[in-house]
């Protein structure tokens, strides 16, 4: 699994080197861009999944200890804060900066000073952020099965390795956002 | 060569064993369609493998044919230029993604891993029929795109041409690609875990045949280069369907950017074709000499050394695209650096051969061939990453001749050679000996005579990727074509008889070649479950000097 | 030599014979170790062939002094043609200041070039032999590559940003010049010649034929017509005079150097780099003008600098004077020079 | 096959931390610091990253071939940026050798 979290370091990886090199580029319409981030929700959203890292870790130790109904309960726990992290992010920011006309190539209707490389931004924001949600999706996939798994009693202190595996990809997950939060609704200053 | 030698069959010396029919092994264990394609045996999946990639081969062969044809002529033989883009740019992405980058690994790898090790499977037997499956899917997307209408960007899918420009199924054929990307990841993936934890007892690292360190050092580079370009080709995508810019200089972006991305994987790409053909002619070099390798170490550290400094070389694809002149000069010392494991792999394999006792089976002369074309194609490299040469060579016919040798002369002979060296393994059977060596000597004069014009060409200062050309450029150009057509055949024969002897060859017996190596040491064709003990393993690896009892 | 048979293309620019010597160089290397390896393939292979079954290969482990030798001995040759190669192309790169600028743009499927004096001609490059040539490029549409195999020079020529080249031309001819990165369907005709002419010869070709405007008369039209005039002719915006390779201070404190690149930048994307002192009131001129305008105009702020990068551009008095009374650099093209070479011109655009 | 087992209020301790690093980042950004800022906010993620990878992901009581992996990653990673930065930078440098003008014009003749 770590393996597999290091081709995943290097998929992102791409994708944050070309956003570092277009931020030097243009640095003020970043910036700029970067503002216009609700960051309240962008806070409440890195809460949220910390607390869900929280639970998994938690999760992970039920399961070594082989309790399984604490199992359970985590795995469903984590689940929840996982969906609330994409109803937040998809519900409440992308429809309102779709609204708002901040959607490159869909809905853009602003045209202020150096719009083209705000719109730059926005492509970055949507992609880097898309493409976490879909992981979350995938996250979401993988504990629906193992929750499912974890009912019907499948996991022991001496088999729990799926359980473990998962953990590792959801903090994988976490600390994508880590870094996402700081470069997407932070680096613009907000004084 | 030894083209000529005839009557030194080892043939003859196969063990009278039971009629391979009356045995139950991996082939005849179960029939069926459905045996095949939900296995989770290494060895079928392998052979799907073998199966998928030969079709893809032809295929692009096929474009290749065409394309030749069509350079007979400075103003194109047969094709208009729209479709002569289509070709070379359908022959470029199923050459590359569809053909080279899974030959070895995903056939011979797949096949020998487990059995040169001492395991039953892979790490993971699903992932690897899931690994094909995702194969198959951007196999489909890619014929698609080609059945479609075609592609006309070139394997490389530059920007702004790719996103903005070009009107034909970029999407798809990215996609394609894309996919195919993911199945190697996951078979890579599958590789390390595998070479990490399922070692016989005994088996240490420095035991390992070198195929299994070469497949290690091509992993590496599958886990790490490939999603660098999965997720360029999604951006590309994504600016296709959506028409925003991240390429796209209309709206500040920058399309050198995604040459650096792309070189990223695609150049580490070129890594992941020829480091396990160089592992297979570690293999038969010291099988057809009867002797130990020399410098064993050197040659396993070569391959790793390869593999790391093959990511920080890829700028030089880049020289003259508008790249800054100090990055130009950084890059260039950095991919000299990798001409030296290179070059101590051809002295080792050279050296190998220093007392030995020499036979020239068919599997061989492929093995001589490879260092021969490798030699010719790896110096050609130095003019490459010598700057100011490559700013006159850079996209001329001279890349295209270097490359060629490299991935075709260098590539495609290790993994022929291995094809037949494995051969009666896989199939339990021998093919005519001297068909192989007559097939081996064509395809070595063929390619050369294909593809030497072609570095002529490059420094007269043809580019490549023209439908129509020159008139200056015509004779070397029809020398070109005519290499080709030897080659083509030359490439025919084996698909014969290989399918042939599958029926109709003389059983091989468990260790026809007197090859060391636990592969060797199980009958042939295996068994599903590989070995009927796990064996230990108690000497080194190659270890020729010792009596020769393993040897049934 | 080798007439019918070539081994290279002709040498034809102060350029080409450096390269052939390196690449002389590397091809005896090449052959050298080619050589050495099959000989001893072939060598080895025949001693050391198996005669009979009985007889035992001689078990040789390694050597660390022979690994270490073909180690460093490769080492050694990759330094030495490194060194070489980089200072020779870190030369090749660097245009001499006197370099006359003829500005390049690529479309698909053609050339466009364009003399300081005026003349615009397509697919064909007329230069006087001898006299240090600065190509300064850039593309319409997708990365392009201007390609002349008898300087031995060429460069990708890359929408969105200037590129240069240059070549000082050593004998008259007509050498072919090719597009050599694939750019779309008619790539493989994108391409034509450059002539190379003697000094006089080129006088003549130049006063003959249709004239057009030079380069810099039209950007200086072009400064009236688009109203840069109301705002850096009036210190509402910063001035041109001297604008051109000096140090230029921005709001945010840092300096950039007023190159062709953020000129141009400036032009498209004005509110990017705010020169500190004005407001940031510039609209964006994307879109209202062509590359080919904006090499115009960037001619026309060049000649505004006592340095004259380009040699052509004579210093013009401020606001200028302005040369003729054509209808706008609009009429460029049609203006082309007519080339009399006859050379099939690819289908238009 | 059980692996380490943490105790709970390890992970509560961590959980803390990093939920307090995220009110720091948010925090700090609101402070004009120039050029630190993004160098803070940076410094922030490395450290909850860390946090992350350590604890809740285990690497603290993981081989050493885990910890290889990730480090490739990592550089691996660097590579990429470090080589395109390195382009992508010093587009406009240009090296001029000092008696630039005395060669060029020795070739010319």
């Amino acid at each position: 699994m770590w393996v597999f979290l290091a081709t995943e370091v290097m998929f992102f990886g791409g994708l944050f080197t070309a956003y570092i090199i277009y931020r030097n580029f243009y640095l003020s319409a970043f910036e700029a861009g970067s503002r216009l981030l609700n960051v309240k929700i962008g806070a409440a959203n890195t809460a949220v999944l910390l607390c869900s890292s929280l639970t998994m870790a938690l999760g992970v130790r039920a399961a070594q200890l082989g309790k399984k109904k604490l199992l359970v309960t985590f795995l469903v726990l984590t689940l929840l804060l996982g969906l609330a992290f994409i109803g937040i992010k998809l519900g409440l920011e992308w429809r309102h900066d779709y609204l708002e006309g901040f959607a490159p190539g869909v809905n853009w209707t602003f045209h202020g000073p150096d719009w083209r490389h705000l719109e730059l931004f926005f492509c970055f924001y949507f992609f880097l952020t898309g493409i976490h949600a879909l992981h979350m999706l995938i996250g979401v996939g993988i504990l629906t099965t193992l929750i499912i798994m974890a009912g019907r009693g499948r996991f022991s202190p001496q088999r729990y390795n799926p359980v473990e595996v998962s953990g590792l990809y959801w903090h994988f997950v976490d600390i994508v956002w880590i870094f996402l939060y700081p470069l997407l609704y932070l680096i613009g200053g907000r004084y | 060569m030894g083209g000529g030698r005839e009557g030194n069959h080892e043939m003859g010396t196969a063990v009278v064993e039971p009629g391979i029919e009356s045995r139950v092994h991996y082939l005849n264990a179960s029939y069926g369609i459905k045996s095949w394609l939900l296995t989770t045996d290494h060895k079928r999946i392998a052979m799907l493998y073998l199966a998928s990639i030969t079709f893809f081969f032809f295929i692009g062969g096929a474009a290749a044919v065409l394309m030749r044809l069509n350079l007979i002529s400075p103003q194109g033989a047969l094709l208009e230029p729209a479709t002569y883009n289509k070709l070379f740019s359908m022959h470029g992405i199923i050459m590359v993604f569809f053909f080279l980058i899974p030959s070895i690994p995903a056939v011979l790898g797949n096949f020998l891993v487990p059995l040169m090790i001492g395991a039953r499977d892979l790490a993971f037997p699903r992932l690897n029929l899931l690994s094909w499956y995702v194969f198959m899917v951007g196999g489909l997307f890619t014929l698609y795109a080609v059945i479609a209408g075609g592609v006309d960007t070139g394997w490389t899918f530059y920007t702004p041409l790719s996103t903005t420009y070009a009107n034909t199924n970029v999407i798809s054929a990215a996609l394609g690609v894309f996919i195919a990307g993911f199945s190697s990841i996951l078979t890579g993936l599958n590789f390390v875990v595998t070479i990490h934890k399922m070692r016989a007892p005994g088996l240490t690292w420095f035991r390992l045949p070198l195929f299994l360190w070469a497949i290690y050092a091509t992993s590496i580079i599958q886990i790490l280069g490939t999603p660098v370009l999965a997720i360029t080709l999604t951006l590309v995508a994504l600016e296709r369907v959506f028409h925003v810019g991240v390429f796209d200089p209309a709206v500040g972006g920058d399309p050198i950017l995604f040459q650096h991305l792309f070189w990223f994987y695609s150049h580490p790409a070129v890594y992941i074709m020829i480091l396990p053909s160089m592992g297979v002619i570690s293999e038969l070099v010291t099988a057809f000499s009867k002797k130990r390798i020399f410098g064993y170490s050197f040659i396993a550290f070569s391959s790793v050394a390869i593999a790391v400094i093959s990511f920080l070389v890829w700028g030089h694809h880049m020289f003259v695209a508008g790249q800054s002149i100090y990055a130009g000069i950084v890059f260039s010392v950095l991919s000299f650096l990798v001409a030296i494991p290179s070059a101590v792999k051809v002295f080792n394999w050279t050296a190998t051969l220093y007392k030995g006792s020499v036979s020239y089976q068919a599997p061989m002369l492929y093995a001589l061939g490879f260092i021969g074309l490798f030699t010719m194609g790896g110096l050609t490299g130095l003019f490459l990453a010598t700057l100011a040469v490559d700013a006159h060579v850079h996209g001329t016919y001279f890349v295209v001749g270097h490359f060629h040798y490299i991935m075709v002369g260098g590539a495609v002979m290790g993994y022929l050679g291995g094809i037949h060296y494995w051969w009666p393994k896989i199939s339990g059977r021998m093919y005519p000996d001297g068909w192989a060596r007559l097939s081996a000597a064509i395809i070595f004069i063929g390619f050369n005579l294909t593809f030497f014009p072609q570095y002529m060409l490059g420094y007269l200062g043809m580019p490549r990727r023209y439908a129509v050309y020159a008139p200056e450029f015509q004779v070397l150009n029809v020398m070109s074509s005519a290499g080709a057509s030897i080659l083509g055949v030359g490439y025919l024969i084996p698909l014969v008889y290989m399918v042939w002897s599958m029926r109709y060859g003389p059983v091989a017996g468990p260790n026809p070649w007197g090859a060391k190596g636990l592969e060797w040491q199980t009958p042939s064709p295996p068994p599903t479950e590989n070995f009927e003990e796990t064996p230990k393993v108690t000497e080194e690896a190659y270890a020729y000097g010792t009596e020769e009892t393993q040897v049934a | 030599m080798w007439q019918g048979f070539p081994i290279r293309p002709d040498q034809a620019s102060t350029i080409a014979r450096g390269v052939d010597h390196l690449y002389y160089f590397l091809t005896a290397v090449d052959l050298f170790f080619t050589a050495l390896i099959f000989l001893a393939i072939f060598y080895l292979a025949i001693k050391y062939r198996r005669r009979s079954e009985q007889i035992k290969a001689t078990q040789v482990e390694g050597s660390l002094p022979l690994e270490v030798i073909w180690t460093i001995i490769p080492l050694g040759i990759c330094a030495v043609t490194f060194l070489w190669g980089s200072s020779l192309f870190i030369r090749n790169s660097r245009p001499p200041e006197a370099a006359t600028e003829i500005f390049v743009v690529g479309k698909q499927w053609m050339w466009k070039l364009q003399h300081p004096e005026g003349p615009m001609e397509i697919n064909e490059l007329h230069v006087p032999v001898r006299r240090p040539i600065k190509l300064t490029m850039t593309s319409e549409d997708v990365i392009h590559n201007f390609y002349v195999p008898a300087f031995r020079v060429q460069k990708d020529v890359v929408p969105g940003m200037y590129t240069s080249i240059w070549f000082e031309a050593t004998s008259t001819g007509r050498y072919h010049f090719f597009c050599n990165q694939y750019c779309g369907t008619n790539h493989a005709v994108m391409g034509g010649y450059v002539i190379v002419m003697s000094p006089d010869d080129y006088e003549q070709w130049l006063s003959g034929g249709i004239r057009g405007e030079s380069m810099v008369s039209a950007g200086a039209k072009l400064y009236e017509q688009l109203a840069c005039i109301t705002c850096h002719g009036t210190g509402k915006g910063p001035p041109f005079v001297n604008l051109f390779g000096s140090q230029v201070k921005l709001t945010d404190g840092t300096t950039v150097t007023a190159d062709e690149a953020y000129i141009r930048e400036s032009i498209l994307y004005p509110s990017v780099k705010i020169v500190a002192g004005y407001q940031p009131l510039m609209p964006t001129y994307k879109g209202q003008v062509t590359e080919e305008q904006i090499l115009q105009l960037l001619a026309y702020i060049k000649s505004l600098s006592s340095g004259g990068v380009s040699q052509s551009s004579k210093p013009t008095s401020y606001p200028p004077s302005l040369e003729g009374g054509g209808q706008g650099a609009g009429n460029q093209n049609a203006g082309g020079q007519q080339s009399p070479a006859n050379v099939p011109v690819p289908p238009g655009p | 096959m059980v692996g380490h087992v943490v105790h709970k209020k390890l992970y509560f301790l961590v959980f803390a931390g990093l939920i307090g690093l995220t009110a720091l980042t948010t925090g700090v950004a609101f402070i004009d610091l120039g050029k630190w800022n993004t160098l803070a906010a940076l410094a922030i993620a490395v450290c909850k990253a860390s946090l992350v990878v350590l604890f809740f992901m285990h690497l603290r009581w993981s081989s050493g071939l885990m910890r290889m992996v990730l480090l490739a990653a990592f550089i691996w990673f660097a590579i990429l940026v470090a080589l395109t930065l390195s382009d992508e930078f010093t587009r406009q440098w240009t090296p001029v050798p000092s008696n630039w003008q005395a060669q060029v014009q020795q070739q010319a003749r």
